[in-house]
């Protein structure tokens, strides 16, 4: 369960890019720096994700939120003409919004390392069975390509025991659609279908 | 530094004994420091073997992609009854070499106020996403494949989404209005077809049940058969929305010369163009080899094995490997003849037929498909047709027969659906064009049938 | 008999009909007055068809018998030997099979048989502890039944109030012709009717309540029936408002007689009261625990004085001349000022145990018939005059009954009815024609309309010798024995009723006075009416159809049509007939029988005055009688000379007796001193009240303040910077995580007792089939 | 104030007994736990919040709750992970939640830049702070 050797070094890395992103992303001058740096920032994670073993997460993250979301930023970035920003909006006069979030961010940090004296987070050591899953070499004469059952569990996850949610979200992504459509509409289609 | 065995280790196939003994004597001469903590097996697998197998990779496909440039020419030329670049080198085989360095010598121009980082960003980007595909690309039978990673159909999904980033930055950077109209128009497409091919993906993942391309044709190899003949509808889509994806042919409005000059890349030159340039023909190259793999079987041919059996025991290993790279090759060479092909006999299309076409005809019809493969799936399934083991499907000469009938008795429901959905919408309906033209404009007599608008 | 529930009924069916579908109907006048006469005339039959079988029904020996049960129960009850009486049970019991005929007067022994038809239980009250007077502490039950009761008392009286008043529909159809709101008139007519009936009817103190406030609304509405008059509206008002000052004693003493009696039928009060012993006379008995039958007296007197405009609340009748003509006659000469008498006639055997109310009665009612008649020495006002004269008329009528000649006060009332009314009459068909515009009411502008009204002036002369009380007329017999009663009062001293008797005879005299004056102003003397303002340039009419033109200076007064003269010609015949139905056996000497006296005999509590036997003809009386004529005779003769054969004598005359003239003139200034004294200290009292409203405001005032003031603090919250709001959402993440957070995660994360779910493997691999 | 005594013997005693600071720092270095992601995504949620709080063009402003929202998703994943291995919670709970934060994300970032584009129309300025009509 712990990342150790190469999977630690990888993390430390990733953990690096994501932070230097993430700071820029929220104080880069020019918006379109800051989606570029949003970009970064979330293909790091996806990599983070990589290391925790949810492959399937990690692509559907990049798949869906760098090239879906984040080209929705930018299209909408280009239609509207954004000047970059004359001044370093770090060092704006109301510098209260970023004493709070460092007070929140503190908070949980707080929280996290309290909890980690007070003995870590998972009391109950893993499981014999579950050690065993987790060192088990799939057996080397399976067929290439099944190494991880991380999608296929996933998968078997979503139709079990996450259907409701799973249909609830497609009812959400659904009026999601008609809202932008109705959004979208420019004035002479919205005299026409009314 | 113990390195425990990680799932990660099977993704890398392992490098070859002798690799493995070169490097030990390498060790020998490497400082103390240095190799203390890794261990030369390690060293070989992860890192030299790699190393290796991505610079053939990078050679076979540059080299590809240059002298598809020359094809493409050469091809257009024969489509138009002419002979085409002959001129330099030996039957005109040097021209890729010889654009490539006018490339290189033309002076690299930075639009003015254009954001310079930004601006030298976008062709890397999509030049890099391009070519990330080819990691995950299987070439030949077990080594022939720089790595297999388990979600290698999602990873060249999500990569190519990436891709669609560089042409956007590309045409913003240039801060001017037509490359940015261009990007907008290429980058809506691209979004627009992506979506399509992850639909047609799906249908075909129905029968591969593995995202890993290694698996996908051991899926193929195990039942003898491609996958092109179960989901032959899925196989057309694939092929005009991959084509549409990539900017090509009857699709490449954004950057055709009639419409807004050079699209995205008006402002580039020199080197960034051909870095745009190169990443394009990669991206044909690359999404050819996804068509061979997931429909055509890759680098698996049917006899394949029944010809390795009759091979000495020594030999096999290569023998299937030479087959295998050639048949993937031959695949991929063909596809991309589509292309060429295509691109030079149909028209252009208008933006919003194209647009209209992605989401009215393909997306529809993608989704059609995937419930329907899954309806014969299921059919099948229940008749006993076809077993899954060990998470592998196995099926018998009636199950393969059923299925290819099915699969190709489902092309029509699909074209009455798509016939339905797009009854009277006015750019593909000639009879509803023929009607709505006013009289007075128009000279053509009715026929009887028809109302007048 | 049960005839009689139906009689009140019939005008009130006039008045839905008239009141609410004659004009959306659209019926004629002729329709509207033919159906109010008609109902007026049912009720007067069925009136008259259940009188005739009540008195068969009283002759019955078995109903006497019954009744004379009733009455020694209620008596012991009373007198608190009997068992707890209960109102409610008591039913019409059959008369016991023995007759207890015990006692030894005549074979004809007087008892009172009220014959009660109940509809239904009006108000169905609980027990109620009585606390007054002999039977305090007993309990009874209150219930109040909508009932009629018929006996002698009620049945005269809805014989001649329906008479009188078809007469008088029939006249008004003729006076109010062309009127606007024809049928408005009409519908108030009727409903006047119904509400008088049931005032009579009554056969509790509730029900005449009923029908005295109904009365009291009539009069109102009829009063201010013409709209445009402002002076008509508020003469209205001040009749409303003085008659609610009266109903307030005859509240008070309803809520008495409950205490007392346990019950509000009359037919009980009056039997219990006759078990009662006399109160002293006096002031001591003006206290709950000794005089309460004075008390309750007193305050019937109070209502009736409100009722018939006796001396404290009589300025409103004079006002109410506002109204149309035979609206004076029916309700303010008629009708309705005669409920207060009736209202004493029911109770006589509580006022004759009350000798102090009695008093009262008798002097108020000298003093307001002499008071009166005065102020109608001076009136140039037709109507006022003829108003004036009524009041002193019921003083007369409330003089008789204070003096215990109930039978005689309440004859007095129907032979008043009779004659008044056709004065009243009359003096409407005067107006009606002695001026072009058709409402001139100054006596000033008349004269000798005898040549243009014969049939008018021949029977006014009728009633003015009735009124004068002339031997042959109905006035002579009724006022006469009156007089001679209050002389020979059992109640009072003798000295009392010489007085009492002095200010009548002196009374009387002016009476004849006032109304030859009347007559030789209207009917002889020089021509005026030309004078009048209607020939004046520019007069305008104040009510209703003004038109200024001057009329032509040829008119001359024209008779009435024979719709009004009919009336006229009838009660002037009655004014002359109805003396002989109660011709006073003390003159007659028992020859010619007192019908009026032995009807209403069993109405009137005999026990403490005992009838005295008349042994034969008085000569006493007949010397007092023709006194009392030869002094109307000289009077008469008095007025005529002044005021036909020397004109100008009575303007020298007034200017010698400045003070009397102007006393009589200003009408004793009695208006005035109710307006300073009592209007003025309600006013002064009203002002207390604008503190308490001030404070209540004040309190409101505050709360609104404080609503305001606080919005204006939070107001300040909402700055409409997105980013301020989300401020304070962080502000309140951290809050929570600082503060709320650590206990939820320590709990999430260190769980202590849960037990942890079973590590079955779950993978895809494993649930493969 | 005894008590606040004992406290501070008991923690001095715990601390020796623990191997050096540098060593536990190495070590952490080593063994990467799930504390470790909790920090970063804390960090990164702190980011955000801070870019959302203080950032004047509503477009960087989605872009701070993207990566808000990646932030709790790492979260997610990493309690997932370490649960997987302790038998907890159904492992792929963690993973499912991830899904359906992205599509949550998805719809959001579709109808905010929808709403942005039509504000935009209207507005002709797309900072947050002149976006004030609601202003009292």
């Amino acid at each position: 369960m712990l990342l150790v050797g190469w999977e630690a070094v990888f993390f430390w890395m990733l953990t690096l890019v994501a932070l230097f992103a993430a700071v820029f992303t929220v104080s880069a001058r020019n918006p379109v720096h800051c989606a570029l740096f949003l970009i970064s920032t979330l293909i790091a994670k996806g990599a983070l994700f990589l290391l925790l073993r949810a492959e399937f997460v990690a692509g559907a993250q990049i798949l869906v939120y760098v090239g879906g979301i984040l080209v929705l930023f930018l299209f909408v970035l280009m239609l509207v003409n954004t000047r970059s920003e004359v001044e370093n909006p770090f060092n704006r006069q109301d510098k209260v919004g970023a004493f709070i979030a460092a007070l929140v961010g503190l908070a949980i940090l707080g929280a996290v390392t309290y909890t980690q004296q007070r003995g870590g987070f998972f009391k109950t050591k893993p499981s014999a069975d579950r050690m065993a899953i987790e060192n088990a070499k799939p057996d080397p004469n399976a067929p290439a390509g099944v190494i991880s059952a991380d999608t296929e569990t996933l998968g078997v996850t979503l139709y079990t025991r996450a259907v409701l949610p799973f249909e609830i979200a497609s009812v959400l992504l659904l009026m999601a659609i008609v809202g932008s459509v109705l959004l979208a509409r420019d004035r002479r289609q919205e005299e026409t279908y009314d | 530094m113990m390195m425990t065995q990680g799932p990660w280790m099977l993704a890398l196939s392992a490098s070859p004994k002798w690799l493995e003994s070169l490097v030990e004597r390498l060790f020998a001469y490497l400082p103390a420091w240095l190799t203390s903590s890794l261990a030369p097996t390690e060293v070989a697998d992860f890192i030299v073997w790699p190393l290796i197998q991505i610079g053939v990779m990078l050679v076979v496909v540059l080299t590809a992609v240059a002298y598809l440039t020359l094809a493409e020419r050469k091809v257009s030329a024969w489509i138009q009854v002419r002979v085409g670049p002959n001129r330099t080198g030996p039957l005109g085989l040097l021209q890729p070499a010889a654009d490539g360095i006018k490339l290189l010598i033309k002076e690299d121009v930075i639009p003015f106020k254009a954001d310079k980082t930004v601006f030298t960003l976008a062709p890397i980007i999509s030049m890099v996403c391009a070519f990330i595909v080819l990691a995950v690309l299987p070439y030949g039978p077990h080594y022939a494949s720089i790595t297999n990673i388990n979600i290698g159909l999602l990873f060249i999904l999500s990569v190519s989404s990436v891709g669609v980033l560089g042409i956007i930055l590309g045409g913003w950077a240039s801060n001017s209005k037509y490359p940015l109209l261009g990007a907008l128009r290429s980058s809506a497409q691209m979004v627009s077809y992506e979506a399509a091919i992850g639909l047609t993906i799906v249908s075909a993942l129905i029968f591969t049940r593995t995202f890993s391309m290694q698996g996908i044709v051991e899926a193929q190899r195990s039942l003898g058969i491609w996958f092109v003949l179960f989901l032959f509808p899925s196989f057309i889509v694939f092929l005009i929305s991959v084509v549409a994806e990539t900017n090509r042919a009857p699709f490449d409005l954004a950057e055709a010369e009639s419409e807004l000059v050079g699209g995205f890349h008006t402002e580039y030159s020199g080197f960034r163009f051909s870095i745009f340039f190169i990443a394009e023909y990669a991206n044909m190259v690359v999404v050819s080899a996804i068509g061979a793999t997931l429909y055509l079987g890759g680098w698996y041919v049917p006899g394949m094995d029944w010809v390795a059996a009759r091979l000495p025991e020594a030999y096999r290993e290569a023998a299937l490997t030479l087959m295998g790279v050639t048949a993937f090759a031959i695949k991929c060479g063909a596809i991309l003849y589509l292309f060429i092909w295509m691109r030079w006999t149909f028209p252009r299309y208008r933006y919003d037929q194209l647009m209209e076409l992605g989401w009215k005809w393909l997306m529809p019809a993608a989704l059609a498909n995937i419930a329907l493969t899954a309806t014969i799936f299921i059919v099948g399934k229940e008749l006993g047709l076809v077993r899954s083991a060990g998470g592998v499907l196995q099926m018998d000469w009636q199950g393969k027969l059923f299925f290819t009938l099915a699969g190709l008795l489902s092309m029509f429901p699909i074209l009455a659906l798509l016939n339905a959905i797009n009854r009277n919408s006015k750019s593909f309906n000639l009879r509803a064009q023929r009607t709505t033209i006013p009289v007075s404009t128009r000279k053509v007599k009715l026929s009887p049938g028809v109302k007048a608008a | 008999m049960y005839l009689v529930a139906l009689v009140p009924f019939f005008p009130l069916l006039g008045f839905i009909v008239n009141g609410l579908f004659a004009k959306r109907l659209g019926f004629s006048e002729k329709v509207i007055g033919a159906i109010a006469c008609a109902m007026v005339a049912a009720s007067f039959v069925c009136s008259a068809a259940a009188v005739y079988e009540f008195s068969r029904h009283a002759r019955d020996n078995k109903v006497q018998a019954a009744a004379k049960q009733r009455e020694a129960e209620l008596q012991a009850r009373i007198l608190g030997q009997g068992v707890a009486y209960d109102a409610k049970t008591d039913t019409k019991r059959e008369a016991p099979e023995h007759k207890s005929d015990d006692h030894k007067e005549g074979a004809h022994e007087v008892v009172a048989t009220p014959y009660v038809v109940t509809l239904f239980e009006w108000m169905p009250g609980g027990t109620l502890r009585l606390t007054l007077g002999a039977s305090a502490g007993q309990t009874a039950e209150f219930s109040v039944k909508w009932a009629y009761q018929l006996d002698q008392l009620s049945g005269l009286y809805i014989l001649f109030v329906t008479f009188v008043a078809f007469f008088i529909h029939l006249f008004a159809i003729g006076y109010m012709h062309g009127d606007p709101s024809f049928h408005r008139f009409f519908a108030y007519l009727n409903l006047f009717m119904f509400m008088m009936l049931n005032l009579v009817l009554g056969a509790n103190f509730l029900m005449t309540f009923v029908g005295w406030e109904g009365v009291g609304l009539a009069s109102y509405l009829l009063i201010g029936y013409y709209l445009k008059k402002p002076e008509a509206g508020t003469a209205a008002k001040k009749a409303f408002v003085m008659n609610r000052v009266g109903d307030f004693g005859l509240m008070l003493a309803m809520m008495a007689t409950f205490a007392v009696f346990g019950t509000l039928d009359y037919a009980d009060v009056m039997a219990m009261a006759k078990a009662l012993p006399q109160e002293p006379f006096g002031l001591a008995a003006l206290s709950f625990t000794t005089g309460t039958l004075t008390v309750i007296a007193l305050l019937i007197f109070l209502g009736a004085a409100g009722k018939s405009a006796q001396i404290p609340l009589y300025t409103w009748l004079p006002d109410a001349m506002a109204g149309p003509t035979p609206v004076s006659a029916l309700i303010h000469a008629a009708t309705m000022v005669t409920a207060g008498v009736y209202l004493v006639a029911r109770c006589n055997p509580l006022f004759q145990r009350a000798p102090t109310a009695m008093l009262t009665v008798a002097v108020i009612g000298i003093a307001t018939a002499f008071v009166a008649a005065t102020i109608g020495i001076t009136q140039t006002d037709i109507k006022k005059a003829l108003a004036y004269s009524t009041v002193s008329q019921l003083g007369y009528m409330f003089v008789g009954c204070g003096v215990g000649a109930f039978v005689a006060g309440v004859f007095h009332v129907v032979t008043h009815a009779f004659f008044k009314a056709q004065l009243f009459l009359g003096s409407g068909s005067v107006i009606h024609g002695g001026s072009p515009s058709g409402h001139q009411q100054e006596m000033t502008y008349y004269g000798n309309f005898r040549k243009y009204m014969p049939i008018t002036f021949a029977t006014m002369m009728l009633s003015l010798f009735a009124i004068c009380g002339i031997i042959p007329f109905a006035g002579f017999f009724s006022k006469d024995e009156i007089l001679a009663k209050t002389l020979h009062t059992p109640v009072f001293s003798h000295e009392v009723g010489l007085a009492l008797y002095a200010l009548g005879f002196l009374t009387a005299g002016v009476t004849a006075f006032y109304m030859t004056r009347l007559m030789c102003l209207t009917f002889f003397g020089k021509e005026r009416f030309l004078e009048g303002p209607d020939f004046q340039e520019g007069h305008s009419e104040d009510h209703g159809d003004g038109h200024h033109a001057p009329a032509s200076k040829d008119f001359h007064p024209h008779e009435s049509p024979l719709v009004m003269t009919l009336p006229l010609m009838v009660l002037g015949a009655f004014a002359v007939v109805a003396g002989f139905a109660g011709v006073s056996e003390e003159l007659t000497g028992g020859a010619f029988p007192n019908y009026v006296h032995h009807w209403l005999a069993p109405v009137m509590d005999a026990t403490l005055y005992p009838e005295k036997p008349v042994a034969g003809v008085n000569w006493t009386e007949w010397l007092l009688a023709g006194a009392s004529v030869v002094w109307a005779l000289v009077m008469m003769g008095l007025a005529y000379f002044l005021y036909v054969i020397r004109p100008e004598l009575p303007e020298k005359l007034a200017q010698t007796l400045r003070p009397l003239y102007t006393l009589s003139y200003r009408k004793w200034f009695w208006d005035e001193f109710i307006d300073v004294y009592l209007v003025g200290a309600f006013k002064k009292l009203s002002l207390g009240a604008w503190g308490v409203d001030f404070v209540v405001d004040s309190i409101v005032n505050l709360f609104a303040w404080l609503a305001r003031a606080s919005s204006v603090i939070f107001r300040t919250v909402q700055t409409g910077l997105m980013q301020n709001y989300a401020l304070v959402m962080a502000l309140g993440i951290f809050l929570f995580i600082a503060g709320m957070g650590y206990p939820l995660f320590k709990e999430l994360f260190m769980p202590t007792d849960r037990p942890s779910p079973p590590p079955t493997p779950q993978t895809s691999r494993a649930a493969q089939p | 104030m005894m008590t606040f005594l004992a406290l501070a013997a008991s923690w001095a005693a715990r601390q020796a007994s623990e191997p050096s600071l540098m060593e536990r720092y190495v070590q952490g270095l080593k063994e990467v736990d799930a504390s470790k992601f909790l920090v970063l995504s804390a960090i990164i949620f702190s980011l955000g919040m801070g870019g959302v709080l203080i950032r004047r063009n509503i477009i960087v402003i989605f872009m701070s709750v993207e990566l808000m929202l990646s932030a709790a998703n790492l979260n997610f994943i990493a309690f997932a992970r370490y649960w997987q291995t302790q038998g907890g919670l159904y492992a792929y709970n963690g993973h499912v939640m991830t899904i359906f934060v992205i599509v949550v994300a998805a719809a959001e970032a579709a109808l905010g830049l929808g709403l942005l584009l039509a504000l935009y129309r209207n507005r002709e300025t797309i900072a947050a702070d002149e976006i004030n009509l609601l202003k009292w």
